[in-house]
This record gives C-alpha cells, structure tokens and sequence, in this order.
C-alpha cells in the first residue's frame, strides 16, 4: 500500500500564545499540497512540527501505520522526509557540491550513487556551475536551489519547501515548475509553502490556507482563488 | 546637476571573483531606480557597496557629488544612506521594538518622537504591532522582513536602498511595501531597488538598469526597456558564477 | 557549627566568584568575546593598589579605576579592535594570548613571587550578628554583586547604548548598517567590565593582602564557568553561577569524609557537568539563547 | 581520456599533502637530531607536541568544538602505559598500592603505548557519550570540567598514581625518531579521517548543526567517533611524553598549561587544515626555542645578545598576537597543501567531467 | 690543567617556584666563589652554567641536558621533588650526580630518582617531628588544630609526620580537628575558619602546613578573629607575604636560615651579608643556605676523592656522616640521600618582627617508607 503523511491535532504554543491550533494535515506520494497564508499564520512552525524540529503541545504525526512523534529530526529525514529551510541554511564553508554529497552521505549512499545523483540534480536545478562554489559566495537564488538540491539527495518520500521560489524572477519561477514536476514524477509528495500564487495555483493539487493557525480553508486552487476571506486576508492583488 | 547618487566604474571583488565590473549608474534626487538582473549578476554586491560594507576595488561612489571613500558604513547612514539587506539580518535578540528603535540610532531622538516614528511602522505593517514584544528571532520570515523594512525607514534615509522588498511577503503585505513605496517616493526620497519581480518594479520606478555579470547592460525607462522586450531575454538566461579573475 | 553558617561561609566564598563571573559575563554574553584577560584587568588594578598603597584609600582606589579602565580600552583598541571578524576560537586565543603576555610583562616588572599589602585591613575584620560570623569583605561583595548585577541589567535593557550593546554582539555588520558606532558601544562595554574588574581588584586585596601575576587565571577560570552554568547573556544567571560553584565547593569542604577532601574539585566539576548536562542553556536561560528555525 | 581511472594516481593524490608535510618532518627531525643531545630533545618534544595538537585537531578541526579536555587523555594514557611498563622491581618500590595483577607484569614499550591508547580511547567514549550531546561553549567548558575532574582523580589517588609526587621509572624509550614515526602516523590517521565519509559529515555539521539535523546526518554518534579517535590520538602523545621525560606528575597544572599552548598552537596554525596543525606547532615551538636562546644569550658575530628573563613569554604571546591579528583564521588560511596539475588529472568531481555529463 | 670544571644549575629561575631555586642557585654561586678564593677545585677553577626551567617539570630534561652539553659535572635541579626529578633523571642518566637544593620529600634520592641523586633538605620526617617536639614543649600547647595544603607532596607528607610524632607524645585525643584547603585553587576559605571557630575551640595552637599564598590565608584567619598560635616550616618561609597581615603574631616557623639579619649561627649571619653585598638585596627565602650546601657538599666529597669519578664522589657522598656544612652536620647513607635529623631553626614572629628562639633538631624521628 502506498503511505500517506499525516498529521493530526497538531497545537502548538509558545507561552500564551497559540500559533497553530488543532491543524490536521494529509500529504500523499505525487501529489504537491499548497500551504499558504499570511505571514506568521503558523506555515514554518507546522513544517517544524512535521520535520521534528518543534514538539508540538499536542498532534501526533504518521507515516503511513508508524507513529513517527517521538523521532528526531535525522531519523525522519531517514524515513524518506525532508525538508528545507524558509533561511535555507548550506553548510557555508563546504562547497556546493560537498554540501550535497554531505546529504547523501548521510543516507548511506555510496559515493559513486551520490556523485550520480550530484550530477543529476545539479542539471535539473541548473546548479552545474555552482558547483564548487563555497556556499557561503553564492548569490541568493542559487542557494536556494542548491538547498532543494540538498533535500533532494536524501530520495525523499515526502519533501517539504518552505518557500522555494523566493528570490526567483518570474522566468525563473516559470522554470521552476518542470523542477516540481520532475520531482513529482519520483513518486514525492511535496508540500510547498509559497507566496507566489502564480505558481501555487498552477501546480498544487489541493491547497490549505492558514490563518492564525486555524485552517482557513482547504480546497482545489480554484476553489481557494475564489474564496472570499482567502482574497481579502491574503491574495490581495495577486486574486487578480 | 549633480545626481543624488553617482557610482562611477565601480569594481568589486571577493578573492578571486569579480562580482562588479566597472559599473556606473545614477540616481537623481527623489528618482526611483530599480536594478534588475539575474542570480549573481551584483545587484546586492552593488547596494552593499555603496553601503559601505564591502570595499571597492576601484572607482567611487558619490552622494550629492562628494565621495564616500573612507566612510565607515555608521557614518554613511548620518549621510541618508539606508539599507534593506536581501538577508533580512533583523537583530534577533532583540525584540521588535527594539529593533525598530535602533534603526534611528543616527537620529537624536525624544522617547516620545521614537515611539511616534515607531506608531507609523506599526501602521503600515499591523503584524508588526502585534508582535512588539516578540523577540525578532521568534518571528515568522515574512514578519521578519516587515520588520527589516521598518527598521531602515525608522531612519528616514534621504536614500534608501530595497534588496528584494517583497521577499516572503504575502501579496497583501507586499501590495502595502510597494504602496509605501510610492508614497515614500512621493515625498522626495531617493529609492534603488532590487527586485526580481520586474513587473512589479517597473510599476514604481522611474528609471532601471538591466545588469548581468557585474556590469549594466541596458538602462532606460520602464516603459522602453518591457518594450524592448531585453528584460526576458536577461533574465532567462541561465545563471552563473562569476568570472575569476585568474584563469 | 550551624547550618546557617555554612550557608553564609558558602556565599563569602561565592561573592568573589560571583563579581567575577559577571565581568567576563558582560563580556561575554553582551559582546560575545571569551575574554581570558579578564583576569588581568583584575590583577594589574592589584599592582596599582600596591603601587599607591601609600595614598589615602580613596585616591587609591581612584587610581586603580583609572588605570584599569584605561587598560582595558588599549586592550581593545590595540588588540581586539584588530580582530573582530575574526572566527570565536581566533578571539578566544587572542585574548588567551594577551592574557599570557599580560601576565608575563607583569613577571618582568615585578617578579613572580607573591607580593603583600596590607590594604584597608579594617574592612576584612568579621562582624558577628546573632551568632553567626561573617567577614566585612563578604557581606560588600555579596552586596556589591546584587547591587552591579541589578544595576548593570536594567542598563543593559533599557537603555539606548544597552540594546546597541546586544545588537553589536549579535551582528556587528548589520549594527553598522543602521548606524550604530560599534566600536564606541564597545569601548564602553569594555570601560563597564574595567569597573567591574576593579571592585574585583579591591574586594580580592582587602580579603587577600596578596596578589601574584597569576592570580587572575583560576578567578577567570571559575568566572567562564560560571558564565556559562549561570546562563549566557542574562548577568543574574552569572552571579548566581557564581554564587553556586563558591556555594557547592564551600559545602563539600565542610561535608566530605577527610580521606575525600583532596578530591572536592573533582565533586565540584563533575557537579558542574551534570548541571550543563541537564540545562546546557544555563539555570537562568535567556529566551534568546533559543533559536527558531 | 579524461574518464580514464587511475587508482594509483588517485591514491598518489590523495596522499599528497600529507606526503608533502612528512618528507618536510623527516628533513627537519634529520638536520636537527644530529646537533647535540639538547636539540635531539628539543626535536622530541616539538614532535611529541606535534601528535598531541594531532590528536586535538581530529576533534575540534572537524566537530568545531573547542575541547579544553584532551589533556585528561594525555594524563590516563600516560600513566597506564606507566603502571604496564616500569619495571616490576621498581614497581614495588614506587607504587607498593598498584594491585598485584599489575604490579608483577612488565611489557614492551608498545604494549604500553597500545594499553594507554586503548585506556584513553575507552575514557573517550565514556565520556563523549554525555559531553557529545553539548554544543558551542557548554561543550568546551564541560570538557574543561572533565579535565579537572580526572586531573584531580589523578592528583590524589595516591595508591595508583603517587598522588601530586612523580612517578619515575618510566623506561625513556622515546626519541627523535619514535617520535616521528608517531608524528607521521597521527597526522595519517588526521588525514584519512578528515577526507572520509564520517570526517565530511562532521564538518557538515560543523558549519550548521540544524542544517545537518535537517540532512538526516547523526551528528552525535559522528561527534563521538571523533572524540574516541583523537582521544587515542593524543592519548598517544601523552604516553611519549611520560616516556621521554621518564617521569610524571599531575601537580601544578602541569597538563592544563599544556592544554593551553596545545590549542594556541592549533588555533595560530589554522583550526581548520591538517597543515595548520603542522604550521602552527612548527612556528610557536621553533619561535618558543629561538626565545629561549636569547634569553640565555646568543653569540652573534661576537656580540653576546641576551634578552632579560622572563621576556621569552611576553614575546611569545606578541608573536602570537600578530599572527592572529594578521591571519585571524590561522597561518595556513584553513588551506591544504595543492596537489599538483599531473596527479590531479581528472578525478570524479573536477569540472570537464561535469559539464560533459550535462544533457 | 686549568680548565674550569663545570657545575650546572636547572632549575625554576622564574615561574612558580623562582622564590626557591633562584635562591639556591645564587647560593651555589656564592659556594663556587669561595671555592676559586680558595685556589679552586682539585687545582681547577669552578665555574657555574644556569639553565631555567621556567618551574615546568617537562622542560627540566631540556635544561639538564644543555648544562650537561656544556661539560657539568654535578646538576642542580629543583628544590622539590616533583619539579626536579626529571632533570636529575637525566643527569644520572648521563652518569652525573644530581643535587637538589631543598626538595624535602625522601623520595628525591636512591627510591625516588636513583643512586646518583642527594637533597639536602632536611626531609620531611625530620621536619614534622621537630615541629612537634618543638611544640610539645611550649608550655600550654596541649591540643592541636592541623590545618594541610592538599596542593603538593611536601605540605601532606609535613602534616603526617607532625601527625605522627605527636600523637606519639600526647596522643590521638590532644588533636581537636583537621582541614584541609586547596592552596592553588582557593582565595577565600570562610567555611574552613568557621570550622576552626567551632571544632577548634579549645585548640592552643594550629599546625599549618602551607605552601603558596600563604599570605592571603593568615590575613583571612588573623581577621576572622583567630589568635591561636600557628606553627609552620620552611615552604612558609620569606620576606614576602607578611606585609598582607598587619602585625603578625604568635607564629612560629622552622626555618634553614634566617634572613632577618639576626642568625644566631655566625656562619650563617656572615653568608647573609655577603649574600646582601653580592646580590644587593637580601635574600627572599632561607633556602639560598641548601644551594651553598648542595656545592658545597659535592666539592667536599670531590676533593675527598681527589678525582672527578661519579661512582668515587657517590661514594664518599654516601660516607658522610655528621659532615659539617653550612647548614649543619649532614648524613647519608647508601640508600638515604637526604638528612633525617639536621638542625634548623625556630622563630617566633611577633608584630611581624622574626626572633631566633634556637637550632633545633628532631629526637625522634620515623624513618621514610617507600
Ligand atoms: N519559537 C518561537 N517562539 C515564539 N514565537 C514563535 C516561535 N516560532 C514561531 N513563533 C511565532 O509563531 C508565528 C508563526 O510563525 P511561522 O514562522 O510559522 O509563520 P509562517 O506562516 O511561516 O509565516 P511566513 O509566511 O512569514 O514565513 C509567528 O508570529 C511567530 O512570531
Ligand atoms: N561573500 C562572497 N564571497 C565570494 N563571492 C561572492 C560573495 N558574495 C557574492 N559573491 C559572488 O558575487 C557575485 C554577485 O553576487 P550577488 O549576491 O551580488 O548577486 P545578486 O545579483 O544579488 O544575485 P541574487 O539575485 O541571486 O541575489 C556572484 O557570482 C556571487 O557568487
Ligand atoms: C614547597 C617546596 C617548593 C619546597 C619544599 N621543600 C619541597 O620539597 O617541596
Ligand atoms: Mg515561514
Ligand atoms: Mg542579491
């Protein structure tokens, strides 16, 4: 049977404040799930939960059958989910190419498998002539894809991006859409944090809205442009 | 007329990379300027020079005609000069008040004028308000960049510099950024700004450059470089890195 | 011997520590620099003390700030202005180094051999209130440390050169960006801790009468880990770390078996691991000394 | 052909910068062994000096963990190799406390050097397996607390130890030469660790330690591979130490002091190359003696110079200010020795290869 | 043959323990001068060739060898065991004798270093049974309060050999209490005098066996109030840190010499002012007598010999018995190389002035175990 991530009762709290409020979430293999809202409506805090980097008050998380809620960060990477960071966060004085190496050996890749892959996803991310750039020389955008790239070695089941195409022009964003498609087509889920509706609404399958860590609405892309409070609490002009 | 900002063959490296490359360009009072380019083609390079952060391997930059050689970066923001930096850098130890506060630290201030100045970021950006008390590093990378755009105004540049203003911004806050924008525009304020979204630059700006591989390829108004149509042509192309300087 | 005397011995042997340890955290939490020639601001101000034994003991304390402060500020002016980029290991060995050479120009000059002044012997004599004892010295260093410690914390956080201070220590290139003059906040971070380092000077020489070229280094040494048991960036966690280690080592002399005694500091260390162990962030962690990803 | 494999090749660069650092090492310990007896000392030492900061650079260089505690591996390794190879009669007299099992063996040189790596390496692990958990400055200064810890243990348990006296009888085996072959060996064990599969995801881990979560690498159980391993390392040269001095002691922070010069010399070399641990050891012991000659007096062209004593310290810590301020990130930049162009041919990795592979 | 025979010094001229060594050795130089006054060692001039060991016990094989490399004949090292014994291992290893000015552990000697190796301390055995009887003596010293650095060999093994000859002479009752401090950790010890306060409360004296900071702990237990008569020895000897505590009193210490201008042994008087012209100050510690002693107590064997030969100087070193010295009459023998019962003398402090109250040898004294 095919596994599906899931989240449920997710609640978390920072002192009195409540930032993400019984959310529950379903991510299945290829298929790519919008999370949007406005800032601090509490997307990056639900990935930490889900990644591990943030025990939540409440919620318990699954892969497929197995209760992954008590597991750290690196074991879930290796149960297949990843994710990157909203700072993507390369390790700055390795290059780009050992950054990516780092990853995958850190999922036991052979070398010859993980320079294999190296090669595959630098061409795929447009990375080849950044490859043995520091990381920390690169300019925005690039590392941005070198930070997919990275989560990318890991062969994950589920990825999950945290605003990928920040820092991309729009020409770029348009080509990054055969990116996601690409990674799709391996059989990924991917949960992907945006602000750019333009790409939101031409790639996701399903897309939630947070607000204020309540599920706003959930829904198709179309479904979601045309919802009323979703226009006027976030899209603005891009409802256009 | 002296332009408010004169870069003249402007050269910057790192080690053996040349991110600027004998670049001019100009802003004249109150003009907007955007700057756009693809991955690594210097913008941030260039606004970190004129800041006063990275060194200059040749050439000058000029505000109101007198050069800024040998300015430390603090004495060129008591010049006007003000940053948004691409990378946010929000104090994050810091609350957000606080932050807000020491982007006037050029400004002999009352208490009272501060919070003053501080109630019109609040205004602009309600989230802000909010979360005042919040430790800027607990907050959420779009309030963070709120809050790195208020911290620059708090300064009231006569130049200001945007990197990427819309940065992980909602459409509704980046609509407010770029309305602001406008007005700050309006009111006689220097602006250079990157933004990768050229459209929407092109919505603000008097005046662009088209930049590439450290130098200006194009210059021109709004509506003549979309109808070149070179803007897509620059910035399809594939990125990458810099030319070293030894083979 | 009561309970209640032990707990006082405890805090007269902690009250050093703890004024030491809010120096270097100062340093140390504010600035962020591991500054081991912390303990040489300390020991220079003793020589000046011996130097100007002589003078009426105000002017001689006079003398001491004076020269103490103006030695810390050459020592960040000459030595750590020159590598604030530098990596953190760089700035500790730098300071490391300075501390070393410090000591050894003080070797030079006046010999390594412990030297003695009797300096205002009154305020070490004990006073005895119901019963219990406590030296003079004591109660003015627990006194000194709450009163700094209260005193430099409210300065730090809301004053304007106080949040600067932190903005400094957490980016100095962005602190530049908005226009704060970093190295003027840091000097006079710097002149805080000189003063700091001077109580320490006067209190450790009313209670000692003695000071060598090397007395600084185990102060220092119990004042970095007191630092950092106590809780980075939060000056209260400081002397209260400070507090703790004299606390628990006073109280293991009194309580251990003879045959054990030599091994106290064993106790006292393993004690501190234990304590980084299940509070890394320190006992009075500051919120900030988190990271959110 | 630039697919062409040549493992040979490979491995010659591989080795090379390592190669590079030993025939330099072999040049140096030949020329000055020969001088007189005090120089073959002086030899000694810097290359005894040379493992220990070895040993220290495997951890810190690769974890970014500043460890004031390698100099408890030092003192445990020493003494076991002590209590294994003094001889037996001399062990009656000495360490009348030591149990019977030990006190009635005596074993090679070897055997002792392996007993105090071993004992220093098991101490590692007991220990890394709490200390790994802590990062930043809690890790550096319970390191420091662990030093203390075993320091005092070591200070006072008399009937093991002799307490804060010497321990004598040390067969002094050890000279310009063992040292070497010691100096060679760490440096090997430092170079193959840093470019292996464990070395690049501790670096990793290193520059970002929630980056390194966030690529699934197990950083502690990496950590504590490198905490046992240069705990053995510098376990090592605290046996050499005791076998060259043919005495110990753990009194008067003896050990602490060294601790301290170890990690200067790390750190002025450069804390993130194998060459500046080489760099950094070479240039403080040789500037250390030069000083010390002075101080004695140096007979130059007929004129007797002569520092005043004590200045061989303050200059000391001048030279190592400068070259920090001048070179912040050590003396070797972090940088290793190139290989050159003929050995480098094409490996996996080099850019013609990649851009062939491009669609 | 007039080539000058060589005798070279490694020992701590700075460092922690400069206040001992770098007294020894400019004691050593006064002995090599009277030696070339009096025309010299077997017709040859002496000469002395120092090396420090900046008080760090791995440098002190350095220094040894670079003496030895300049032709020593007899290496002095250290004025204790811990810092000396890898020098002198290296001289013996070379087939030299080693000397030690002062270092007072037994140990320093055959058991501890090798047949080649000779101190000339009084050891510590010799040491705290003199303390005791001495106090034994006092009229009214009936309960002790024994107060013990736990920092070096030398304060533990005093404070157990006091321990010993004196529970032998009023018994394991007469002792109210022990303690014992860290002298190269602690500033402050509050908890410790509280404890004498409580515990101590009958005691007529303390028995302090220190050995740095000295100054700092009596000036913490004079002002907490604590006027018992304290009784230390030689490691709390010097000029140095009496200043720290106004108006010393009522302590008495066992010293090799006085440096106070007022030994009542001529010899000795006479040493210290030419100690004084020589150096143009006078000396910090005592201790610069067993640096005198050390070469002159070779030179004597040598010329006893007549030859430079290690095994015939051993010999007649290890012949000695009652030699009389400048520091007083010495013995060894082949398997002790330090003296159990040599003199040394008492004074009393009183308003920080030191009085000779006599010389003064140990009866009774418990022979070493190894
Ligand atoms: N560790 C924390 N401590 C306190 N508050 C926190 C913490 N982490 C997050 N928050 C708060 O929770 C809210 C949600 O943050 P989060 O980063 O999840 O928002 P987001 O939806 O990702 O927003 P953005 O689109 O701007 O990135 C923010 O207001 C933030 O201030
Ligand atoms: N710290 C650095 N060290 C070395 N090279 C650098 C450094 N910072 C930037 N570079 C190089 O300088 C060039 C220009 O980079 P810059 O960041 O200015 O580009 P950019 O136009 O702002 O790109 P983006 O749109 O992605 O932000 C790039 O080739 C980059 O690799
Ligand atoms: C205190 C020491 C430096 C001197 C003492 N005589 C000893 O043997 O150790
Ligand atoms: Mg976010
Ligand atoms: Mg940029």
């Amino acid at each position: 049977m095919t596994h599906i991530l899931t989240a449920t009762g997710v609640t978390v709290r920072f002192g009195g404040l409540t930032v993400i409020d019984d959310v529950d979430l379903e991510l299945r293999p290829s298929e790519i799930l919008g999370l949007i809202g406005p800032n601090g409506a509490g997307k990056t805090t639900f990935v930490n939960v889900l990644s591990g980097f943030q025990k939540p008050q409440t919620g318990t998380i699954r892969i497929g059958d197995t209760d992954i809620s008590a597991t750290l960060p690196d074991e879930r990477v290796r149960r297949g989910l990843v994710r990157t960071f909203q700072a993507v966060r390369l390790f700055p004085a390795l290059t780009v190419a050992e950054n990516l190496l780092a990853a995958g050996f850190a999922m036991g890749q052979s070398r010859r498998a993980a320079k294999a892959e190296i090669a595959t996803l630098a061409a795929l991310l447009d990375l080849d002539g950044w490859l043995n750039t520091e990381a920390r020389a690169l300019p925005y955008g690039v590392e941005r894809r070198a930070g997919i790239a990275r989560a990318m070695m890991a062969g994950p089941a589920f990825i999950m991006l945290d605003e990928p195409a920040a820092g991309m022009n729009h020409e770029e964003a348009m080509a990054f859409l055969s990116v996601m498609d690409a990674i799709r087509a391996r059989g990924c889920g991917i949960l992907l944090i945006e602000h750019n509706m333009d790409i939101v609404f031409r790639l996701c399958d399903r897309v939630q809205v947070l607000r204020s860590g309540k599920v706003l609405a959930a829904g198709t892309p179309d479904e979601i442009r045309n919802h009323a409070l979703v226009r006027e609490a976030y899209l603005g002009s891009a409802a256009a | 007329m002296t332009p408010h900002l004169q870069i003249e063959d402007v050269s910057v490296t790192y080690g053996a990379v040349r991110a600027l490359n004998r670049l001019s360009i100009h802003a004249a009072k109150g003009e907007t300027v955007a700057l756009i380019g693809p991955n690594g083609a210097g913008k941030s390079s260039l606004l970190l020079a004129i800041a006063g952060v990275v060194p200059l391997r040749s050439g000058a930059v000029r505000l109101e005609g007198r050069d800024l050689a040998g300015q430390e970066p603090e004495q060129r923001v008591g010049l006007g000069i003000s940053l948004v930096p691409e990378t946010r850098d929000v104090f994050k130890k810091l609350s957000t008040h606080e932050n807000l506060l020491i982007g006037a630290s050029r400004r002999r201030l009352t208490r009272a004028q501060m919070q003053a100045d501080a109630d019109r970021i609040y205004a602009l950006f309600p989230r802000l308000a909010e979360r005042h008390n919040h430790m800027a590093g607990f907050l959420s990378g779009g309030e963070q960049q709120m809050l790195a755009i208020g911290r620059a105004l708090m300064a009231e540049p006569g130049l200001l510099m945007l990197d990427e203003p819309s940065l992980g911004l909602a459409p509704v806050v980046t609509d407010a950024v770029y309305a602001a924008i406008a007005t700050l525009r309006d009111q006689g304020t220097t602006i250079l700004l990157v933004e990768q979204n050229a459209a929407r630059a092109f919505s603000v700006c008097d005046r662009a450059y088209l930049m590439q591989a450290g130098q200006v390829i194009e210059e021109g108004s709004a509506e003549t470089l979309s109808a070149r149509g070179s803007v897509e042509s620059v910035l399809f192309g594939r990125s990458a890195p810099a030319k070293e300087l030894r083979p | 011997m009561t309970l209640l005397q032990m707990l006082i011995d405890a805090a007269s042997v902690g009250g050093l520590y703890a004024l030491t340890a809010i120096g270097i955290g100062l340093i140390f939490g504010v600035i962020g620099l591991v500054n081991f020639a912390y303990g040489e601001y300390i020991m220079v101000g003793a020589y000046v003390l011996l130097l100007s034994a002589g003078l009426y003991w105000p002017f001689a304390i006079g003398a001491v700030l004076v020269f103490v402060v103006l030695f810390a500020l050459a020592s960040d002016f000459l030595v750590f202005r020159q590598v604030r980029r530098a990596p953190p290991e760089t700035l500790m060995i730098v300071s490391f180094g300075l501390s070393f050479m410090i000591q050894h120009i003080w070797v030079v000059m006046f010999g390594s051999l412990t030297k003695t002044v009797n300096f205002l012997p009154a305020i070490n004599r004990s006073v005895e209130i119901a019963g219990l004892r406590i030296a003079g010295v004591s109660l003015l260093q627990i006194a000194a440390t709450v009163v700094l410690t209260t005193v430099l914390a409210l300065f730090i956080k809301y004053t304007r050169i106080g949040y600067q201070m932190r903005a400094v220590s957490e980016n100095p290139r962005m602190a530049r960006l908005v226009g704060v003059n970093s190295n003027w906040v840091i000097a006079v971070a710097f002149a805080i801790s000189a003063v700091l380092a001077v109580t320490v000077t006067v209190l450790f020489v009313a209670q000692t009468g003695s000071m060598t070229p090397f007395f600084g280094v185990s102060l220092t040494m119990i004042g970095f880990v007191a630092t950092v048991i106590g809780g980075m960036g939060s000056l209260p966690g400081c002397a209260l770390g400070g507090f703790l280690v004299g606390a628990v080592t006073t109280i293991l002399q009194m309580v251990l078996p003879p045959h054990l005694q030599p091994f106290r500091e064993a106790f006292v260390f393993t004690s501190v691991i234990l304590m980084l162990l299940v509070r890394p962030q320190g006992l009075i962690a500051v919120r900030s000394a988190w990271e959110r990803v | 052909m630039p697919d062409q494999q040549n493992p040979l090749r490979d491995m010659a660069a591989w080795l090379w910068p390592w190669a590079v650092w030993a025939v330099l090492l072999l040049v140096l310990t030949l020329i000055f062994s020969q001088i007189s007896p005090a120089m073959a000392r002086i030899t000694t030492d810097t290359l005894i000096r040379l493992v220990i900061v070895t040993g220290l650079y495997i951890f810190v260089g690769n974890s970014g963990i500043l460890s004031f505690g390698h100099g408890a591996f030092l003192i445990v390794a020493a003494y076991a190799s002590a209590w294994v190879t003094i001889p037996v009669a001399m062990k009656g007299v000495i360490l009348p406390g030591l149990p019977e099992m030990l006190r009635g063996i005596q074993i090679s040189p070897l055997g002792g050097l392996v007993a105090g790596v071993v004992l220093a390496a098991v101490l590692g692990l007991l220990a890394g397996i709490p200390l790994m958990r802590l990062s930043g400055i809690a890790a550096s200064i319970a390191t420091f607390a662990f030093f203390i810890v075993i320091s005092v243990i070591y200070n006072n348990w008399t009937d093991w130890t002799k307490g804060t006296a010497s321990l004598v009888g040390l067969p002094t085996w050890v000279g310009p030469w063992a040292a070497l072959a010691a100096a060679l060996t760490a440096l090997l064990i430092a170079w193959a660790f840093q470019n292996s599969r464990a070395g690049l995801l501790l670096r990793a881990s290193r520059e970002d330690l929630v980056a390194a979560h966030g690529a699934g690498i197990r950083v502690m159980r990496l950590r504590l591979l490198a905490f046992v391993l240069s705990a053995a390392v510098a376990g090592a040269g605290g046996v050499l130490l005791g076998h060259n001095n043919g005495a110990l002691t753990t009194a008067n922070n003896v050990y602490l002091n060294l601790s301290f010069i170890v990690i200067a010399m790390l750190v002025v070399g450069g804390i993130r190359s194998m060459s500046g641990v080489v760099v950094g050891t070479l240039v403080l012991s040789v500037l250390a003696e030069i000083f010390r000659r002075f101080e004695t007096g140096v007979d130059i062209g007929g004129v007797m110079l002569q520092i005043p004593g004590g200045t061989r310290e303050v200059l000391l810590g001048l030279c190592m200010l400068l070259a920090l301020i001048l070179r912040p990130d050590g003396l070797s930049r972090g940088r290793e020795i190139r290989v050159p162009g003929i050995l480098r041919g094409t490996r996996p990795g080099a850019k013609t290869k990649k851009e062939e592979a491009l669609p | 043959d007039d080539t000058p025979i060589v005798i070279g010094v490694a020992s701590g001229q700075t460092g922690t323990l400069e206040p001992w060594d770098k007294g020894a050795a400019r004691g050593a130089e006064l002995a090599v001068d009277d030696i070339n006054a009096a025309g010299g060692l077997l017709g040859r001039p002496v000469e002395l060739v120092i090396r420090d060991t900046k008080s760090d016990p791995s440098l002190g094989p350095t220094a040894a060898l670079e003496v030895l490399d300049a032709g020593s004949e007899m290496v002095l090292v250290a004025c204790d065991y811990d810092f000396g014994a890898p020098a002198a291992l290296t001289a013996i290893s070379q087939g030299k004798i080693a000397m030690s000015s002062c270092a007072a552990d037994a140990k320093f000697g055959v058991q501890g270093v090798g047949p080649l190796a000779y101190t000339q301390a009084l050891a510590t055995n010799g040491q705290g049974a003199l303390l005791a009887e001495f106090a034994a003596e006092q009229p009214g010293w009936d309960k002790v309060y024994i107060m013990q650095d736990t920092a070096i060999e030398y304060t533990k093994s005093l404070c157990a050999n006091f321990r010993k000859r004196w529970v032998d002479l009023k018994g394991e009752d007469s002792i109210l209490g022990e303690d014992t401090w860290n002298g190269l950790n602690d500033n402050a010890i509050a908890g410790q005098i509280s404890r004498i306060k409580s515990d101590g409360a009958d005691a007529n004296f303390i028995v302090w066996c220190g050995f740095t900071n000295n100054g700092a702990m009596m000036r913490q237990l004079r002002s907490a109030g604590v006027d018992l008569p304290v009784l230390a020895s030689e490691s709390m000897d010097g000029s140095h840190w009496i200043e720290a505590v106004p108006d010393l009193s009522d302590f008495y210490i066992a010293v090799y010499a006085s440096i106070w201008g007022n030994d009542p042994d001529p010899k000795i008087a006479a040493f210290m002012t030419r100690f004084q012209e020589k150096f143009g100050e006078p000396a910090r510690m005592g201790h610069v007598v067993t640096g005198y002693t050390a070469v002159e107590a070779w030179a004597r064997a040598v010329e006893k010999v007549g030859s430079l030969d290690t095994t015939a100087i051993q010999t007649a070193l290890d012949g000695f018995t009652g030699e009389p010295l400048l520091t007083g009459p010495s013995t060894y023998t082949p398997d002790l190389h330090i003296n159990l019962t040599s003199p040394m003398l008492m004074m009393k402090v009183t308003n920080g002035k030191y009085e000779p109250i006599g010389r003064r040898a140990a009866e009774k004294v418990s022979p070493p175990e190894f």
